[in-house]
C-alpha cells in the first residue's frame, strides 16, 4: 500500500522498531562488554577519570579462559545438552502420540483426559518438588542426569500435547481416512501420513521443549549435587557467585556461551517455529 | 551412573567385605570410600584452592578416603540440605550456618565422639559453638569456624570528619555517619535477605538496646520498649548515614561498594581487607595509595545495654542418610587435627576464627594488627534466639529474616510501632506453632 | 469385481438419525450415484461403506460377506475425496504408490501399476511433483490415479468434481464415465448435482432426510418420479408444481386451479378418478410446455410472462399462472416480451400428479 | 484380504489405540505429577518438617499462612505482577509484531535476533540484569546521572516498590519477544485482502487495526496470553535471582515464598500449603481464560 511521506515512515516505523531492538538487545551488548572487560575496569567508580561503561580499551579473554579452564563449564554444557535432548525426545514422543489420540480419536474420557493433562501444566513446581525428591530417592537416581530427564517431562509433556493437539486438529481428516482406505492401519496412517505432515508442529514443540529444558533451574538446583553433574544455569550461578569476587566477567561469559546452543537451534528453525505456532494457534 | 554401579558392586560384595573386617585387618576404607563434602564458596578463594589442590589429596593418602568437595553459593546451602534430606541422597557432610543444625537435627548423625575430643584438646569450644551444635541430647554437628563480623572502615575518611578513633557508641557512629554521608561517603549496610551481613548486624543492634526475641524462659519478648528504641534509632540512622541501596544488597554488594570507594564503612567479614591485600595494585584510594593501608576493623558499637556481636558460625553435619558416615567422621577428625586445620586457618588470614579457645593464642593473630580484632570474635558472640536457646524456633526466625525485616521496614518508612508489632506477631506465630 | 448390498442400514449420531433403513443392492460393475441435497445422508452412507463410520444398525456386505466390522484397510475399496486428500508431503508417484506399499506389493509391480495409471490419466509428466505444485484438475487426476492403481473391488467417490470450475467439471465428468467403462469396477458416487447423477449413473439413488426416495435408471427417475421430491430434484430447470383440485365434468376429469382448468389425460384419468374432489399437485416439466395452438384446447392454459431468459439454444419463460410461478422452456425462434399474455400447452403424456399430503406420485 | 497381524487389527479400535497412545503420557504424569500432587496435598495437611514425617494436623497450616502478612503480600504481588506484566507484554508484543509484519530489509535477521531474550536461560539473562541493576555500578544510573536526569542513585532493587517494578521490567523484557513472534505468526494468517478492502472502504490505519486485525487476531492472542499467564503466575527464577524475595519480603511471589518456607526454612508442610494455595488461584484465572477463548471462538 502507499505509505505516505518518508518522515512518517521514520516516525512510525523505523524509530519504534529501533527502540525495540535497542531495548531487547542492550542487555546482550552489556553481557558482551562485561565479558571482555578486565576486572579492574569492572569495579571502577563513576568518578574515575577513565570510567567508560560502554566499551573497554583493553579487551581481555581472561574471563572466558577462566570459565573454560577453571570451571567445569564444558561438562555442564554437555550435561545440559544431554538432559535437554533426551527429555525433549521423551516428551515429544509422548506428547505427539497423546496429542494425536486426543485430537483425532473418539473414545470415552477423551475430554476428561485432555483437561486433566492440561491441568497438570498448572500444578506448581514448588509443590511437587519435595514429593519428587522422595521419588528420586526411591528410584536411586539422585544426582544423575536421569533425575532431570524423568522430571522435566512433567512440564514438557502437557505443553507438547497441547501444542500438538492444536496442530493435528488443523490437518484435514480426509488425509488419514484416505490412507486407511488405501490400506493403511490406523497407526500406519498416523505414522506415515499425519506425523510427516505435522513435522513443523513437532519441530516447534521440540524447540520449545528444548528451550524449557535448557532453562530449567529449580529441579536442577536441588536434584543434582556433584559439580560434574550440574547444568549450565545451576553451574554458572552456584560456582561463579562466590563471596566478594562475584565473577561478573566469567558469569557473563557463561551466560553468553551457555545461550549459544539454543540460539543456534532457533536460528535454524525459526521458520518452522513460526509455522508451528501458526498451526497450533489456528487449531 | 558410575556411582550407581559402584554401589551395586558394594552391595554385592558386602559379604566379602565383612569377611575382611572379621579378619582383624586395619580398618579398610579401601579405595571405594568417597566422602561428598559440600561447603560454601569461601570468601577467601585461596582456602578452597588449598583444600582442593593439596589438603584433600593428602587426606586421600592418609585415610584412603576420597573427598569430593562441592562448593556452592552460601544462600543455596539450605535448599540443598532440605532436598538432600528429603531425597535421601546427596552430600555426606554438609556445612551449615549458625543454628541451622537445629533445623536439620532429625537427620543428623550424633558426632559427639568427634566434636568432644576436638573441643577438649583445643581449649574448649566457645559457648556459641556449643549452643549452636547441641540440642541437649546429641551433638548435631562439628564446629568449624566463626566468621567474625566487624566493621571495616576507611581510617582516613573517619579522621577527616573528626574521628581519630572509631566511634564507640551507636550515637557516635550515627554522628560520624551523618557527616560522612554529607560528603558522599555513606555507611553501607545490607538489610536484605542474605545469610551473612544482614543478621550479623540486626541481631546485635537489637541486643545492645536491650531488645530480645524471647526471654530466658522462652516467652516471646520482642515487643518491648527497648526493641522500639532500637528501631527508632535505626530509622533515623538509616536515613542520615546509610547508602539507601543497602535494602537489596546481598553479602557481596557491600564488598564491591567498599572496594570501589563508594562507602566509608560496612559490617563485614575480613574479606574486604583480604581482597585488598591480595591485589594491592587494583584497589587504590582516591589519593592513589593502596587501599589496604587505609582499612581498619572494629566491633559494632556499644548500645545502652552493652556491646554484642553475632558472628556467622559454621559447622559440619554428618547426614544420617549417608552411606559413608564412618568415613565422614574419620575425615572430620583428620581435618580438625591441629596440624591440618592450622594450614587452612592460616590461609584464611583471620577471616575465620576457630571455634575453640586455644587458637586465640596462635601467632598468626600477631602478624597483622588490622586483623587483631577478629581474634576474639568467637568469645563475644551470642546465638540467635537470645535470650532463649538457639533452637528450631530461633532458627526459623533467623531464616525468615524477621528481625532484619523489622529494621528494613522501618528503614523503608513504616512507623517503628508498625514494624515492631509486625515482627513480634511473626515471632509469636513461630513460637506458638506446634 | 463386486456386489455391494446395504440392508436396513441406519446411522444415528448424537440426537440425529442421519441414515434411516437404507436398502440397496449394487450389482457388479454397476455405477450407482447417490444424490440428494446436503444433509440427506448420502455421504454418511458412503462413509459407512468405506468403513469410516460405524454402522448403528443393519448390514453392509460386499460380495455376500458382511463387512460391518471390517477396518477400511481390509475392505479393498478405493475412495476419491471431495478435496482430493492428496498427501502433501509425498510426490505424485508416492501418493499413488502408497496404497500398494501398504499392501506390500513388490517394487516392480508398484512401478508398473503407477506408470500404467499415470498413462491412462495423462499425468505421466507430473509424477515427481508435489501436490501443491499441481492445478485443481491435475490434483483430481492424481486422486483418481491413486484410486485406480489398486484395482479395488469398489470405487467410492465423494463429490469429487465439486471443487472444479464449471468447464473442467464437464470435462472430468466425461472422463470419469469413460474411465468407468474401461475399468468396469463397481462404483458408488455421491453428489448433490443431479446433472452429474444423471450423466454418470447406471442407476441413481435419490435420498432425502436419511431415507431413499427412489432408485432407478436416470430416465426412469426423470420420466416416472416416485414422488414430488424426486420429480423436483431431477431435471433442470426443475419441474413446475401447481396445486389443483380434481373435478369430474362431462365424463372426464379436470384439474382446476386459479386461472387454470385442464383436462387430465385419459390414460391417467383411470387412476386419478378416486382422487376426484381432492387437492393434488400437478407437475409439468418446463420442457413439455410450448405455445399453444387451437388443437390444444383442453391441455393448455393462460399465463402472464414475468421474465424472458433467452439462452441461445432455448428460451426460458418465467410466467405466472394465477398465483403459481411456472417456467417454460421454448423454441429459441419465438419472440416474447415481458408482461405479455401467452397461452401454453403441455404434452398430456408427460404430466405428473402427486398426492397433496403424501406427495407420492399418483 | 487379511494381510495385517492381530496387533494392527486390535489397534483399529479407536479406544484401544487411544489407550496405547496415551499410556506413556499417563504413566509419566501419574508417576511424576499425580502421585506427588497427592503427596503434596498430604504434606500441606501435616506438620512435616525436613527429615521428620510429621502427622495430620488438618488445616492448621492454611490458617497459619492466611494470617501471615508475608503470604498476603506474596499473593497480592503475584496477581499484580501477572496482571501488569501481561498487559505490557501484550501491548508491546503486539506493537512489535505489527512492526515486524511489514516488509523491510534485514527482516529475517531482526526476527531471529529479537527472540534472544526469550531463548536465553532465564537465570543467566537475569544475572545480567542484576548486574545492570547493581546498586553501585548500575549502568542505568550512570546514564541517567550523565544525562542529568537524576542526582542520586536509583535503588532499583532496594526500594520495595521499585524492586517490584524492576522485576516486572525484566519479565516484560523476556516476554515481549514471545508475544511478538507468536502474534506475528497469527498476523500472517490474516488475508491481506481484508486490509485492502477495509482501506478502500475508507478505514484509516487505526480503524483497520481495530475492526479487522484485532478481531481476527483475538483467538491467537488469547492462547498466547493463556500460556504467558500460567508461566508468569508461577514465576520463580526472576525473583529468586534478582531479590530473593527481599527487601523485607516485599517482592515475594507465591513460588518464591513457598520455596523460601518449604526448602529454605525446611517447613515442608507450610511450603506445600503455600504452593497449594496458588493452585486454585491459577486454576480460576485459567478457567476464566479458557471460557473466554471458547466464547471468542464460537462467536
Amino acid at each position: 500500500m502507499i505509505e505516505g511521506a518518508r518522515w512518517r515512515k521514520w516516525l512510525w516505523f523505523y524509530l519504534p522498531l529501533g527502540a525495540f531492538i535497542l531495548a531487547l538487545l542492550f542487555p546482550f551488548y552489556w553481557m558482551v562488554v562485561t565479558t571482555v572487560r578486565p576486572d579492574g575496569e569492572l569495579y571502577r567508580p563513576w568518578n574515575h577519570p577513565l570510567y567508560s561503561p560502554f566499551w573497554t580499551s583493553n579487551p581481555t579473554f581472561e574471563h572466558v579462559k577462566d570459565l573454560l579452564q577453571e570451571t567445569l563449564f564444558n561438562t555442564w554444557m554437555l550435561n545440559t545438552m544431554f538432559i535437554a535432548l533426551v527429555a525433549t525426545l521423551i516428551s515429544l514422543f509422548c506428547g505427539v502420540i497423546a496429542g494425536y489420540a486426543l485430537a483425532r480419536l473418539t473414545f470415552r474420557w477423551a475430554g476428561v483426559l485432555g483437561t486433566a493433562i492440561f491441568v497438570t501444566y498448572l500444578v506448581p513446581q514448588t509443590l511437587l518438588f519435595i514429593p519428587l525428591a522422595e521419588i528420586i530417592r526411591d528410584y536411586r537416581i539422585g544426582d544423575t542426569p536421569w533425575a532431570l530427564i524423568l522430571t522435566y517431562p512433567t512440564f514438557l509433556i502437557p505443553f507438547c500435547t497441547w501444542l500438538m493437539m492444536g496442530y493435528f486438529k488443523a490437518i484435514p481428516r480426509e488425509l488419514e481416512e484416505c490412507a486407511r482406505i488405501d490400506g493403511a492401519a490406523r497407526w500406519q496412517a498416523m505414522v506415515y501420513i499425519i506425523f510427516p505432515i505435522a513435522v513443523p508442529g513437532i519441530l516447534s514443540a521440540g524447540i520449545f521443549a528444548f528451550t524449557l529444558s535448557w532453562n530449567e533451574f529449580i529441579y536442577a538446583l536441588v536434584f543434582l549435587s556433584s559439580p560434574e553433574q550440574k547444568t549450565v544455569p545451576v553451574g554458572v550461578t552456584s560456582e561463579l557467585i562466590r563471596g566478594d569476587v562475584f565473577f561478573w566477567g566469567s558469569l557473563m561469559a557463561g551466560a553468553l556461551i551457555g545461550s549459544i546452543p539454543v540460539a543456534i537451534v532457533y536460528s535454524f528453525f525459526v521458520e518452522h517455529y513460526v509455522a508451528g505456532m501458526t498451526g497450533s494457534v489456528k487449531g | 551412573m558410575a556411582r550407581f554401579t559402584r554401589r551395586k558392586f558394594l552391595q554385592a560384595s558386602g559379604a566379602g567385605l565383612a569377611g575382611v573386617l572379621a579378619s582383624h585387618q586395619a580398618p579398610v576404607f579401601a579405595q571405594q570410600s568417597t566422602v561428598h563434602w559440600i561447603k560454601w564458596n569461601d570468601f577467601v578463594p585461596a582456602s578452597d584452592e588449598l583444600l582442593r589442590k593439596s589438603m584433600l589429596p593428602e587426606a586421600m593418602k592418609a585415610l584412603g578416603i576420597k573427598v569430593n568437595l562441592e562448593t556452592v553459593n552460601g544462600n543455596d546451602l539450605q535448599p540443598r540440605v532440605t532436598s538432600a534430606i528429603q531425597s535421601g541422597s546427596g552430600p555426606d557432610v554438609f556445612m551449615l550456618f549458625n543454628n541451622h543444625p537445629h533445623i536439620y537435627g532429625a537427620s543428623a548423625v550424633d558426632v559427639s565422639d568427634v566434636a568432644d575430643a576436638i573441643g577438649k584438646a583445643q581449649g574448649g569450644y566457645y559457648n556459641l559453638a556449643k549452643a549452636n551444635t547441641s540440642d541437649g541430647k546429641k551433638t548435631l554437628s562439628v564446629p568449624w569456624a566463626v566468621i567474625g563480623a566487624m566493621i571495616a572502615y576507611r581510617k582516613s575518611w573517619f579522621e577527616e570528619v573528626g574521628f581519630s578513633k572509631f566511634p564507640e557508641t551507636w550515637e557516635q557512629y550515627h554522628d560520624a555517619g551523618k557527616k560522612l554521608k554529607a560528603k558522599g561517603r555513606p555507611i553501607g549496610q545490607t538489610l536484605g535477605h542474605t545469610f551473612g551481613d544482614a543478621p550479623t548486624f540486626s541481631y546485635p543492634l537489637l541486643w545492645s538496646f536491650g531488645g530480645r526475641e524471647v526471654d530466658e524462659k522462652g516467652k516471646v519478648a520482642l515487643d518491648s520498649k527497648e526493641t522500639m528504641e532500637s528501631v527508632k534509632f535505626m530509622q533515623a540512622f538509616w536515613k542520615d548515614a546509610h547508602d539507601e541501596g543497602g535494602l537489596a544488597w546481598d553479602d557481596t554488594n557491600n564488598n564491591r561498594a567498599f572496594l570501589s570507594g563508594t562507602i566509608a564503612a560496612t559490617l563485614n567479614g575480613a574479606s574486604i581487607y583480604i581482597e585488598t591485600l591480595r591485589k594491592p595494585d587494583q584497589y587504590k584510594t582516591e589519593k592513589n595509595t593502596p587501599m589496604k593501608d587505609d582499612i581498619r576493623h572494629s566491633p559494632l558499637p556499644r548500645g545502652p545495654k552493652g556491646q554484642f556481636g553475632f558472628h556467622l558460625f559454621q559447622s559440619h553435619m554428618v547426614m544420617s542418610y549417608s552411606k559413608n558416615q564412618k568415613a565422614a567422621k574419620e575425615f572430620l577428625k583428620w581435618i580438625h587435627d591441629p596440624k591440618n586445620y592450622e594450614r587452612w586457618f592460616v590461609s584464611q588470614k583471620g577471616y575465620s576464627t576457630p571455634p575453640a579457645a586455644q587458637w586465640e593464642k596462635h601467632k598468626m593473630w600477631d602478624e597483622d594488627p588490622v586483623m587483631a580484632p577478629f581474634k576474639v570474635a568467637g568469645r563475644l558472640g551470642l546465638t540467635p534466639g537470645y535470650a532463649g536457646p538457639p533452637n528450631r524456633k530461633a532458627a526459623e526466625v533467623l531464616t525468615k529474616y524477621i528481625i532484619t525485616d523489622m529494621y528494613a521496614k522501618a528503614a523503608q518508612g513504616s512507623s517503628p510501632e508498625e514494624a515492631v508489632k509486625w515482627a513480634a506477631g511473626e515471632v509469636g506465630k513461630i513460637y506458638s506453632a506446634t | 469385481m463386486a456386489q455391494v448390498k446395504l440392508t436396513n442400514l441406519n446411522k444415528k449420531f448424537d440426537g440425529t438419525h442421519a441414515v434411516k433403513d437404507v436398502n440397496l443392492e449394487i450389482r457388479d460393475r454397476e455405477f450407482v450415484v447417490l444424490v440428494g441435497p446436503s444433509g440427506c445422508g448420502k455421504t454418511t452412507t458412503l462413509r459407512m461403506v468405506a468403513g469410516l463410520e460405524e454402522i448403528s444398525s443393519g448390514d453392509i456386505s460386499i460380495d455376500g460377506k458382511v463387512v460391518n466390522n471390517l477396518a477400511p484397510m481390509d475392505r479393498d475399496i478405493a475412495m476419491v475425496f471431495q478435496n482430493y486428500a492428496l498427501y502433501p508431503h509425498m510426490t505424485v508417484y508416492d501418493n499413488m504408490a502408497f496404497g500398494l506399499r501398504m499392501r506390500k506389493f513388490e517394487r516392480p509391480e508398484i512401478d508398473r501399476r503407477v506408470t500404467h495409471a499415470a498413462d491412462v490419466l495423462g499425468i505421466q509428466p507430473l509424477l515427481e511433483r508435489r501436490p501443491r505444485q499441481l492445478s485443481g484438475g491435475q490434483r483430481q487426476r492424481v486422486a483418481l490415479g491413486r484410486a485406480i492403481v489398486r484395482n479395488p473391488r469398489v470405487f467410492l467417490f465423494d463429490e469429487p468434481l465439486s471443487n472444479l470450475d464449471a468447464a473442467l467439471r464437464v470435462q472430468m465428468r466425461v472422463e470419469l464415465k469413460r474411465l468407468h467403462e474401461r475399468l468396469e469396477t463397481t462404483a458408488i458416487y455421491v453428489t448433490h448435482d443431479q446433472v452429474e447423477a444423471m450423466t454418470l449413473g447406471d442407476r441413481v439413488v435419490v435420498m432425502k432426510d436419511g431415507t431413499v426416495q427412489q432408485v432407478g435408471g436416470p430416465l426412469e427417475l426423470y420420466d416416472r418420479p416416485a414422488n414430488r421430491f424426486v420429480a423436483g430434484f431431477i431435471g433442470s430447470p426443475a419441474m413446475n408444481f401447481i396445486g389443483a383440485t380434481l373435478a369430474e365434468a362431462n365424463g372426464s376429469l379436470w384439474a382446476e386451479a386459479q386461472g387454470l382448468r385442464v383436462r387430465v389425460p385419459p390414460q391417467k384419468a383411470e387412476r386419478l378418478r378416486r382422487h376426484a374432489g381432492q387437492r393434488v399437485v400437478m407437475g409439468l416439466r418446463p420442457e413439455t410446455l410450448r405455445p399453444a395452438t387451437a388443437a390444444d384446447s383442453d391441455y393448455a392454459f393462460d399465463a402472464t410472462i414475468d421474465v424472458v431468459e433467452p439462452l441461445g439454444s432455448e428460451i426460458l419463460l418465467d410466467v405466472r399462472v394465477g398465483d403459481s410461478p411456472v417456467v417454460a422452456r421454448v423454441d429459441p425462434g419465438l419472440r416474447f416480451s415481458a408482461r405479455e399474455r401467452v397461452r401454453l400447452a403441455f404434452d398430456p403424456a408427460r404430466v405428473h400428479f402427486f398426492d397433496a399430503t403424501s406427495e407420492a406420485a399418483i | 484380504m487379511a494381510t495385517r497381524g492381530p496387533i494392527s487389527r486390535a489397534l483399529e479400535r479407536e479406544d484401544t489405540l487411544a489407550f496405547w497412545l496415551l499410556a506413556p503420557t499417563l504413566l509419566i504424569l501419574t508417576l511424576f505429577i499425580a502421585y506427588p500432587f497427592v503427596r503434596g496435598v498430604w504434606l500441606s495437611l501435616s506438620n512435616s518438617t525436613v527429615g521428620e514425617p510429621g502427622h495430620f494436623i488438618g488445616l492448621a497450616n492454611f490458617y497459619k499462612i492466611f494470617s501471615d502478612s508475608i503470604f498476603r503480600t506474596a499473593a497480592y504481588n503475584t496477581f499484580v505482577y501477572t496482571a501488569i506484566t501481561t498487559v505490557f507484554k501484550l501491548a508491546l508484543g503486539l506493537w512489535l509484531a505489527l512492526l515486524l509484519n511489514r516488509h523491510f530489509r534485514g527482516k529475517s535477521w531482526v526476527r531471529a535476533f529479537i527472540l534472544l531474550p526469550f531463548i536465553i536461560p532465564t537465570v543467566l539473562s537475569t544475572l545480567a540484569w542484576k548486574w545492570m541493576f547493581d546498586p553501585t555500578f548500575s549502568v542505568f544510573n550512570w546514564l541517567f546521572w550523565k544525562l542529568h536526569i537524576i542526582n542520586s542513585r536509583i535503588n532499583w532493587l532496594g526500594d520495595p516498590e521499585l524492586a517490584m517494578g524492576s522485576i516486572m521490567m525484566v519479565n516484560v523484557w523476556r516476554g515481549v519477544p514471545f508475544y511478538a513472534i507468536s502474534l506475528l505468526a497469527g498476523l500472517q494468517t490474516i488475508n491481506p485482502d481484508l486490509h485492502e478492502a477495509a482501506a478502500i472502504d475508507g478505514a484509516n490505519r487505526f480503524q483497520r487495526f481495530w475492526y479487522v486485525t484485532w478481531p481476527l487476531l483475538l483467538p491467537v492472542t488469547m492462547v498466547v496470553v493463556l500460556f504467558s499467564v500460567i508461566q508468569t503466575f508461577a514465576d520463580f527464577q526472576l525473583v529468586y535471582v534478582l531479590t530473593g524475595g527481599g527487601p523485607a519480603n516485599a517482592t515475594h511471589l507465591f513460588a518464591t515464598y513457598a520455596y523460601q518456607i518449604g526448602i529454605g526454612t525446611g517447613l515442608l508442610s507450610e511450603g506445600a500449603a503455600i504452593s497449594l494455595a496458588m493452585f486454585p488461584a491459577l486454576l480460576l484465572v485459567v478457567v476464566f481464560q479458557l471460557w473466554y477463548i471458547r466464547k471468542v471462538e464460537n462467536r
